[in-house]
């Protein structure tokens, strides 16, 4: 992905950023290909998150310097990968019992579309050519605690993802619980996409414009936001 | 900073909450958190679901909660032991109930307690008196039987040495069936022979990854229930 | 269980040691609590046989001298035990899919009846006021590849304990394989039960009587028994 | 006495027969036994179906074998991969099949495959397209699917070191899969760094216990597959 991003909005390093923020202390995390892993720069000081890759390894520390690596201390991007001490290494049976069963406080993924009611689509874009390939997409967003997903609020075409139904192949029906884009941030509720936050420089209506459901305004007493 | 260690045995059981159902680690004396239990009887939950391959001996750990009238049902394999005489009492009685499971069949249903599997199938008691009220299905020309997952609120698990994010390694035969209930428990709590810096344990030799670990606490010379029940000890 | 045995036939040790010479050499064996356990006093020169404990060892070795043992290295009759050079532990949900997985060769256990089906009950004896108590009983004889009882061939009352059918709750239905009795060797068969081989100075006719169904004779041409 | 070494990488795949289920352990290139895979396209079975978690990349190992016409199905989760070239082509062809299986009920068929468990239930791919054809049932109010143990007739594994038995400790991440495919195989084929004598490996620490594996070979210096395709090389 090219770094174009729609203006006014954060770059997908502040994005990153703003999602660490709201990560508590002690949390057991799984991060998505892409910009979700940039997330680990960004974590407050004082707080220790404990990052779970599901092929094997919950530990993971950063990326090992240039030639540091070894070809058989990766993720599950197959990017080489260090351990941080007090680390564990398991099989992958044992791995997808930490998602399946409800062990992992928060993954953070990509997104293709969101809808409304918190469908997530994000393995495949349906192309009757394509090659269809899932990983681990669909036993994350079934089996962990918390599903938050960060992407651009539009595709590169201006297609808007937040959507009222999603028209690409689901990862998992109503998963989603909260939304991270460069333009907002969005809970999922009962009533649909719930406007937390917008970005410094971006108005309700330039928000909605690109929204392609009803965003629901924050409400006039902030004591009513439901955020973290 | 991540730090799962808790001062001692009393606050590590401290929420324990009436009606709670508590997987407790071992087999026979093996891998029992006696220290654990002892410090649950003295914190005082009662009508507890009890979760154990056995029924514990003599009249301390589990016997001891037994006794004390605290357990109002046990979920086991075998509640027949040398040296168990307080259960059956109670069994006969009908004070405490008694759910019989096949051990294999409980530490796979354990198991998929904690890796989020509802139900799956087994070959196990197909035939027997304990199919009973269970639905059989047969898969490419042999029958099975459907089995549930168990949860728990609490594990009591009695480990070799922790750290403090959570990570166990056990002893020998010890070890039994307390890496599956450490994931199958909401709450999950470890006494431990010895804590060690983070780092200090083999990430290859782990057997209980921390995140199924909720609390540590050091338990560094703990007792033997084989020795306890020999010399005639009776807790509390 | 007093040493009383019935008159012509083999000891106990007689028949553990029987038992033994049936076990090739490599075998993965689980062995049930009592006679069964005197079998690897007898297992012939130059074979290797690999114990299985339902608790979690695999290569369990002998009792430890008096003293010597450990409190928290046990069998599943909850014997100390020792574990032998190449040993591994293991918790008990993978103990157990050895066992209901079939990767246990071989699993000899004792019985309080075998029906001539291969019906094994030998978990209960039904009693009302009994506290049951199965342990992994119904998964050895569910999992195991071979399943043998080794069994007097009657009760201490001398009823025989080889039936036309159960009348203690079964353990497993047609699980048994083969039977060793003080007097016999018997095989279960489609047939029923094939007599394989007779104790020395017991008669097929002394066999019969204390046998409550009919004991299949010894095929005359030896090439047609079956057998190890 | 037991001893599971075989001599070379030939010997250890040499009965793969036509139509034969191969599980193959690996995590990209993370465990890939590249050695044994290579042995088996020499061997020349074909017609095979193949469990991995991908399909391999370049022209080496996996890649290789699909490449040589020898894999007539494939079941991954995720059979798109940088570098990986060979797989396209053929999948769009018709010439090899695909089931695509989500990444965690992937592994945990495998493990029901060993473990003796015909199916199970899972929360994965309810309500979306991959749900299709499958048995959807409720338990507590949350929807789940049906889904079938998975075995194999072989089994190519790589550990770090095993010993005569077939014990097997493995490498970090590139542990993965392969001890559910260890134990879900008729026949496991492990190829290890060292082999060390009985008694060496640590019984606490042992992955793999030897139960589930048949043979073993030494493989001291194992290729990569990210420094083969970067020379590329193409196998054979």
């Amino acid at each position: 992905m090219s770094d174009t991003r729609t203006t006014p909005g954060l770059t997908r390093d502040e994005m990153a950023q703003r999602v660490a923020l709201d990560i508590p202390d002690g949390s057991y995390v799984n991060l998505g290909i892409g910009i979700p892993e940039r997330i680990t720069k960004y974590v407050p000081e004082g707080r220790e998150l404990i990052y779970h890759t599901e092929n094997g390894l919950l530990g993971m520390g950063p990326t090992p310097e240039p030639g540091m690596g070894e070809p058989e201390l990766i993720n599950a991007g197959k990017r080489q990968v260090s351990a941080i001490p007090g680390a564990a290494y398991f099989h992958h049976a044992d791995s997808f019992a930490m998602i399946r069963g409800g062990h992992i406080d928060l993954c953070v993924l990509g997104a293709l579309q969101v809808s409304e009611r918190g469908d997530l689509a994000n393995w495949s874009t349906g192309g009757v050519d394509a090659i269809p390939a899932v990983g681990g997409a669909m036993d994350l967003v079934a089996g962990v605690k918390s599903i938050y997903v960060i992407t651009q609020h539009c595709t590169k075409n201006g297609e808007p993802k937040l959507v009222e139904s999603c028209s690409y192949p689901l990862t998992g029906p109503a998963v989603v619980d909260r939304i991270y884009t460069d333009l907002a941030v969005i809970d999922i509720t009962a009533q649909g996409f719930q406007l937390v936050e917008l970005s410094p420089g971006v108005s309700f209506a330039f928000a909605q414009e690109r929204t392609g459901a009803t965003l629901i305004p924050i409400p006039q007493d902030p004591t009513t936001v439901k955020g973290e | 900073m991540i730090n799962k260690q808790v001062p001692g045995a009393a606050q590590a059981v401290a929420d324990v909450f009436d009606g709670a159902t508590v997987m407790v680690g071992g087999f026979g004396e093996a891998g029992s958190p006696i220290e654990l239990i002892h410090a649950l009887i003295d914190q005082g939950a009662t009508d507890l679901t009890v979760v154990n391959n056995n029924t514990g001996s003599g009249e301390v750990g589990l016997a001891a909660l037994i006794k004390a009238g605290r357990v109002s049902k046990i979920i086991c394999s075998y509640p027949r032991t040398t040296n168990s005489t307080v259960f059956p009492k109670l069994y006969r009685s009908g004070a405490t109930a008694l759910e019989l499971v096949p051990q294999g069949t409980l530490a796979e249903r354990i198991r998929a307690g904690g890796a989020g599997i509802p139900a799956f199938y087994t070959p196990t008691s197909v035939g027997t008196t304990l199919e009973e009220g269970k639905e059989r299905r047969t898969f490419n020309g042999r029958d099975y039987v459907l089995e549930y997952g168990l949860s728990a609120d609490f594990a009591l698990i009695k480990g070799r040495v922790a750290d403090r994010y959570g990570n166990v390694i056990y002893n020998k035969t010890a070890r039994n069936f307390s890496p599956v209930m450490a994931m199958a428990a909401a709450t999950t709590i470890v006494q431990a022979e010895s804590l060690v810096p983070a780092g200090e344990l083999d990430p290859e030799t782990i057997v209980t990854p921390g995140i199924f670990v909720n609390r540590v606490v050091m338990v560094a010379d703990p007792a033997h229930e084989s020795a306890l029940v020999a010399e005639g000890v009776s807790y509390p």
